[in-house]
């Protein structure tokens, strides 16, 4: 029987034992109506067959080149990262209850903790969100929530990822907050701050900055703190991790800092895998702790005065609170976190700092290549980091396609959400493109529109 | 105990993971960081001896016995983390183009209809990224239904007082006022007071069955009725599903929703914390309302399937996206594996040899004198025991019973959890363990009820020996932790 | 530096202590005319680039299916195997040598010993050779040297693998063993007994018995033995460790029982990997366990009694018996047994036997489809078991090219090492094949064949 | 300490990895197994758990400081394991057509062509699958070029006395006889000795250069000459090439053969025992003989590249094959890519590093008082202490310093060898690791000393805490070991 130990033997002792005939008796409490009849399932496989299945699903065409970020980015990742964070003793624990016996996951995601706080500048992180989107629902919540007194406006720039958006409509919806966009200046891509002016003395609890915003664009985020600060706003710094190893933190942000810092840590070790699982960080600043959504692994002693680790500030969380609970979460991303610890230390902060300056780099030369192919225009005219707005000279939809069709993943189509970025994609080349993938990008793409259609 | 920034030494210097790069001089200095970000700087093998070192300071499945009430530590196959970690899964970007991903979008597709048949709904969604996510998903889905049919007096969720955290946190994001029905004696919830607190204010009623007492809640016919004739919607925590697959479908039982662990019933690992994933499936009534995306197919001409997938802008009632993208991915693709491999019968096996692994268990506890939260009923995949007597008589806790499980070799069991009874453990052994192990269980657990009333001051010290003796831990206060919350490394903190 | 972590304060730190102004002064005992100038080598890559390179080089042109044998076999390796095989405690240990701080690697030796000792039905094993070939000629010699008062011949039947007589040549070459190759029956494809009449009294030391041939075919093990231990001869069993799932073992053949067992391990949870790493294994009577090469594991106490493992009989190794050494073995192939004691835990003896069936039968059925082609036919009469000699109806080089192209390796070129054997090829259908591909290859040949010429 | 076999049950069957098969009727009963064999019978999780924690009670370079000298235990990058564990590498047959070996056939190529150019040889086999293989594969050449000139009189190798003891065993296997060098004083091979053993019947000298007792031969030159005067040829035995790599070349010290430790040079991991590699490189002498296969090159008309194996037809001459196939293709994979990695400089840092440590080391250990063997010379990667004095005057040996080390979470350095040295103890610390660690080997080795004034008893009866304190063994009986031998479980042996 697959994965099931029991002998003949060990079945009558056991029944024999409980004092039951058959197992059939032990679900003899189930109304007989209820039980039911054999599943219609597909056929069972050894795993030999189930390889061979499983082989050619992941060999269906794999995507080729990819262009496309977005809130997904292609980083190389050390073979180390995943060897070590695969290994049985992380990746079939659970949450470390009992901290004696998980001091290895505990110190792991103290250390991650420590990483992540550092990188954004902040005083405490937790132990992972879902995701990037959801880790910015929870801080708008947990935003909302510490300025209690100032009122349940939500400011968010429409240069924030529609999808990050959409989340944080349905995440929030229930709890009276109302979500305020704040649109971005359509020449330069990013919020210009006089246009905050009219929200002044609204009830704004919060304000999110997102750094480089999903244009890869760079925020005035000095100003756009200092204004929040002003209205007695919160702000929360939606960044890209990677991006923090030259950007500024938004610890750093204007004269008083952000006071919460969130976002995706997928670029942080985690493979693309068709959008999951990633991890969502979370951190703040002191006075914010005890409203942190999420689990947190703090350092104590035992009797002895030893050092070590365990699960902390539990009261804020639903098992111990309930329905005052600071979210719902339980489950988290604890094996992406591990990997993002070892990642993060095999970079160490000058590798993080070429990694970003690579991709910085890459998206520069990518974009000065393009911009050669007759008719291939920039967007905006903002700062941009490591993503860049391309307008087409054709529609966007067939023309990805094509370039799909010859392996390479163009970018992504921004229509599908900014439907007045007529023809517009946004592109993207991280550290693992090299010239020579560039130049085949801009070749072919120089193929694909000289293409006449029929 | 030595951290990694413990180790890390300026001018050590590892830059085999990052390329070459230009600095950059084109961006105003406003926007760049003063000074590096405080990473440690270490060797790679620093890095993997580090952490390979810490992992060994582990129970895990792995490694140890882990019969954690609630959560289904069960053997996770290493084949489906393999597969799943094959290089065409891993390497594809969310937003790249579809056809680059109808390997994994026909997989998920056929996960969505092995949920459908093994809940007994009518359609799933696999986005949420855990199953308090997929709760979230399963009570605004409720809570869009009443809307959409304009009925929005109904403010109240029912939850028995038993209920896992995550259910009253759900409903109270989701905007409800959470009214607990409480339990009887036997375990069941209180038929009078749930009929007593249903009404035109109620929205639902969320339940998990087995519930968390660890005991199959006989009456969910007449319980569905109650709530339904109210006007309000079911909605089945399917944490304990591991229980039952394969023998009762929460649809049969009158369920609206439904969320699934696939972390705990379908094996895929729990990673110390995570990810796992939540999918929801639900009857007629609450498909509009799904949240996206869902995977969706196709017949092409050529009588070929295609499979895409579908979001707001085709299921236009949907809640909403819950994940930046697809959700966990990655763990969905496990979770299929697993169901691929077992199948109908090893799904119905499943929940067999739990049950039988978890009556046996508590048949043996029973006759060598612990107190069995629920003596006549019947264990389902897990069961409860008080040591409320060991308290009272020997000055023991259950904490201390779980402390000192560890230096038994076993993970202890969840404790004090559920409230309602004193001094609980809960217990679930699962079917992938031998009955060697639930033996070896068993007798540890003599052995400290023996030392507790010899010796209880060793109970209240341990552990004693884990995870490396003499040189890790003993019992951690966890009162100073809080106090004092010490949550990142600095340098001034001597180790 | 990648890999090293000296610190330029270390490294000053260092050298104070050493008192050598810098590294270079630590080389100075090397004379200054032997100091080379830069080595000219490519140009030193990073991990991500490196990582693209062998992908690449992974990645070009896949075998296709596999229906080679012919002394490597295509079986399905539990994914547990290798994930835990592959943990660093295992994989960069070195020989044990620390009991103590090495108990991991030792019980799984002793316990790959006792498998290996069960399987081949003998009293001890050792902790594996380099390979089948290299563990054969071994065999031999340690067969000689414990048979010294026979004489120094060994027979050697040509049903043996062609590369492992080459290999025996070579390894036994310069220690006056004289190998005396014996001729299989051309019909039979393997020994007749009797032809073995005309080497009695003549100084045999040892008989090889192959288990199955090379051609897949059953040798009389019995009547074999037989006539070895009649005439004073040992024998050596030279066996396939996955049939042995179901064959009789050699300790079982005839009266007496083989006296060394030996083989390719690749079977037991070995990637194809173009040839390697594999392993040998080596297993003998008790009375010879002091002649047998490389490392043994035993089982001993500590003090208080406490059982452990302990690599022991040492005295007959090179690094304690220096030029009288049993063999001048030291690395041998560790980590490929602890992949093979694993493998076979997860398959146990109904698993392994059920692999050995599902081998036979697919074999069988994909002789009884091949033969349905015009002009097949089957080469030899006696009984096969997983592999099959076939004569093509036309030269067989550029029929295995062809089929090749179209995905298909479709079996060994006989007259490679049997020039008699023409248009013959020896084809295989281990547990991996399914009945569509025998289906496909069948076809496809067909096709091949089929095809005019120009 | 559970077997695997206490684990089994009959009636316990796992067959998720063997399909479903007929029984096999089609041949006569003679020819099967009377009974099943006596394998364990276990399910997939007690398999995962047994291994999983066994590999825990081990030391490894992945978790310890691991200075055993000689066998240059460094950091084994794990992207090589990683890349060679790609499935288009595993998955090919050795007997697949050539056009699918065409990236792993390159990939030879190009290693031959960078271990030409590292030793300064002109031709390169990569078959030997270990050194001791390559000694064999070296040696055997000798003899084939001596007697393919028909020079059949010379019967003597020349070894050092401090030489591995493969040397010795593999001149016996070549039908040679061995003729022992002394060392003198200064730890070099004594030149007088050795010219009055050159003559005629040389076949040829074996030597390590830097030695076995971890200092360079200066005198290489002259040694050359005395050989080559005298018509013998000289082996290098490359297992010390980390001192040198990228400084030195064996070809450029007038070598005529040299075999690489792959395992230890280049990286690749040892496994407890092995796979390593042991490719030999060759003058032009000795071309002709190399080992078969070799891998070669043509260049096509359409000026592409093809990659193909050399076989005994191609080259005529050769010793023959030494392996089924190809030999340790896969570890061959491993040591390119690392060789890829570090290029030129990296290996010439190796070198500097691998010599800076241990320089500073034996410096650190002179200054506290241990016995340098050869404190005049320069150490290359390794050097050698000797415990007489703490043998003479505490009554403790290397072999309690030995054990004593483990209980500070350091593996023993290399004792008793070379034999040279009373008490030896021969310490390689490798390029991979830091200054810290070198710092806690050395006060490790302090405090020890210490304790042998003190407490010698603790000293001969360590370890004490590994590696699982109170669980694993403590100083093994290696004499009883031999003396009753116990090599494979039996039901009737109480654990
Ligand atoms: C009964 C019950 N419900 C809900 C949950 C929440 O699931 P998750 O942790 O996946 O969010 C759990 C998990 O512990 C549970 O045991
Ligand atoms: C000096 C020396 N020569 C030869 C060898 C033999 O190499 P291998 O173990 O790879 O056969 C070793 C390995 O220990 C060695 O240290």
């Amino acid at each position: 029987m697959p994965f099931i130990p029991h002998t003949p033997a060990d079945i009558a002792a056991m029944l024999q034992r409980i004092g039951a005939p058959d197992t059939d008796t032990l679900f003899d409490e189930v109304p007989a109506e209820l039980r039911c009849p054999p599943l219609q399932l597909p056929p069972a496989l050894n795993e030999m067959a189930v390889t061979r299945l499983m082989r050619e699903r992941a060999g269906a065409k794999p995507g080729g080149l990819c262009f496309i970020g977005a809130g997904a980015y292609e980083h190389h990742i050390p073979a180390a990262v995943w060897e070590i964070a695969s290994r049985g003793e992380f990746l079939t624990a659970y949450t470390p209850y009992q901290a004696e016996a998980s001091q290895g996951t505990l110190q792991v995601l103290y250390e991650f903790q420590t990483m992540m706080a550092g990188l954004t500048g902040m005083d405490a992180a937790n132990a992972s969100m879902y995701d990037g989107a959801s880790a910015l629902a929870e801080a708008a919540l947990m935003a909302v929530r510490a300025n209690e007194g100032k009122g349940r406006k939500l400011l968010i720039p429409t240069s924030v990822h529609p999808h990050y958006r959409q989340v944080v409509h349905t995440l929030t919806r229930y709890q009276g907050i109302e979500v305020i966009e704040i649109p971005f200046d359509p020449v330069e891509g990013r919020v210009l701050p006089g246009t905050l002016t009219q929200y002044r003395g609204r009830g704004v609890a919060a304000l999110i900055v997102p750094q480089p915003n999903f244009f890869g664009i760079l925020e005035e985020a000095d100003e756009l703190t200092d204004w929040a600060k002003q209205e007695g706003a919160l702000v929360i710094g939606l960044v890209n991790p990677v991006t923090l190893g030259l950007l500024a933190p938004p610890g750093a942000w204007g004269d008083g800092g952000a006071d919460i810092a969130c976002g995706e840590g997928q670029p942080l070790g985690a493979p693309l895998a068709s959008g999951g699982p990633y991890f969502g960080f979370l951190c703040c600043r002191q006075e914010l702790l005890r409203q942190m959504p999420g689990r947190i692994v703090g350092r104590t002693v035992d009797a002895a005065g030893n050092p070590g680790f365990i699960l902390t500030l539990q009261a804020r969380e639903q098992h111990i609170r309930r329905s005052r609970a600071t979210s719902n979460i339980c489950t988290n991303q604890g094996i992406m976190t591990i990997a993002a610890a070892i990642h993060l230390s095999l970079l160490g902060p000058e590798g993080l700092a070429r990694v970003a300056a690579a991709c910085h780099a890459n998206t520069l030369a990518l974009t000065s290549q393009l911009l050669e192919i007759p008719g291939v225009t920039r967007i905006f005219t903002g700062p941009g980091f490591h993503e860049v707005a391309l307008r087409l000279p054709k529609p966007s939809r067939p023309v990805l396609a094509q370039l799909a069709r010859l392996g390479i993943q163009g970018g992504y189509r921004l229509e599908e959400h900014y439907p007045k970025l007529s023809r517009g994609i946004l592109a993207c080349a991280t550290e693992t493109r090299t010239q020579a993938d560039i130049d085949h990008y801009a070749a072919t793409l120089t193929w694909v529109l000289n293409v006449k259609e029929g | 105990m030595t951290t990694i920034f413990d180790a890390s030494r300026p001018g050590r210097v590892n830059l085999q993971h990052a390329p070459e790069a230009p600095p950059v001089t084109t961006l105003p200095t406003r926007f760049l960081r003063a000074t590096p970000p405080p990473l440690p700087r270490v060797s790679e093998l620093q890095v993997v001896r580090h952490f390979t070192r810490l992992s060994q300071h582990n129970f895990s499945v792995d490694t140890h016995f882990y019969p954690l009430g609630s959560c289904t530590m069960k053997y996770n196959p290493r084949v489906c983390h393999t597969l799943a970690s094959l290089p065409g899964f891993l390497d594809r970007h969310p937003l790249a183009s579809e056809e680059s991903g109808q390997g994994v979008l026909r997989t998920l597709y056929e996960l969505q209809e092995m949920l459908k048949e093994i809940a007994g709904m009518q359609a799933v969604s696999l986005v949420p990224m855990a199953g308090a996510q997929g709760e979230f998903a399963g009570v605004a889905m409720i809570r869009a239904y009443h809307l959409a049919r304009g009925d929005d007096q109904r403010t109240e969720m029912l939850i028995p007082d038993a209920a896992h955290g995550t259910n009253p946190a759900t409903a109270a994001i989701c905007g409800f006022t959470v009214r607990e029905i409480p339990t009887n004696a036997q375990g069941d919830v209180d038929l009078d007071a749930l009929a007593a607190a249903a009404g035109p204010r109620t929205a639902g009623l969320m339940l998990t069955n087995p519930s968390t007492l660890g005991v199959f809640e006989r009456r969910i016919l007449r319980m569905a009725s109650i709530i339904h004739d109210a006007g309000g919607l079911l909605y089945y925590d399917g944490a304990n599903l591991n229980a039952v697959a394969g023998r009762v479908r929460p649809g049969d039982m009158g369920f609206d929703a439904v969320h699934f662990n696939v972390h705990k019933t379908f094996a895929t690992p729990h990673g110390g914390g995570g990810p796992g994933a939540g999918p929801v499936g639900v009857g007629e009534r609450l498909a509009p309302h799904l949240p996206v995306p869902v995977v969706g197919r196709r017949l092409l001409d050529n009588g070929s399937e295609w499979f895409f997938q579908m979001t707001q802008q085709d299921l236009p009632d949907s809640i909403g996206p819950l994940a930046a993208f697809a959700g966990n991915v990655g763990v969905l693709i496990r979770a299929y594996i697993y169901l691929r491999m077992i199948g109908a019968d090893g799904l119905r096996r499943v929940a067999d040899f739990a049950t039988l692994n978890a009556n046996y268990l508590m048949a043996r506890l029973a006759a060598a004198g612990f107190t069995v939260a629920f003596p006549e009923r019947r264990a389902t995949h897990e069961f409860i025991i008080s040591l409320q007597f060991e308290a009272t008589n020997f000055g023991v806790t259950a904490l201390d019973f779980a402390k000192r499980l560890l230096d038994y070799d076993c993970y202890a069991p969840t404790i004090y959890f559920p409230a309602l009874i004193p001094e609980s453990m809960l217990i679930e052994p699962t079917e992938t363990e031998s009955r060697e192990t639930l033996d070896h269980f068993a007798e540890a657990m003599i052995a400290i009820r023996q030392e507790a009333q010899n010796d209880p001051q060793r109970l209240r010290t341990a552990p004693h020996a884990v995870p490396v003796p003499g040189k890790g831990p003993g019992r951690l206060d966890a009162t100073r932790a809080a106090r004092k919350p010490d949550l990142i490394w600095k340098e001034h903190i001597v180790s």
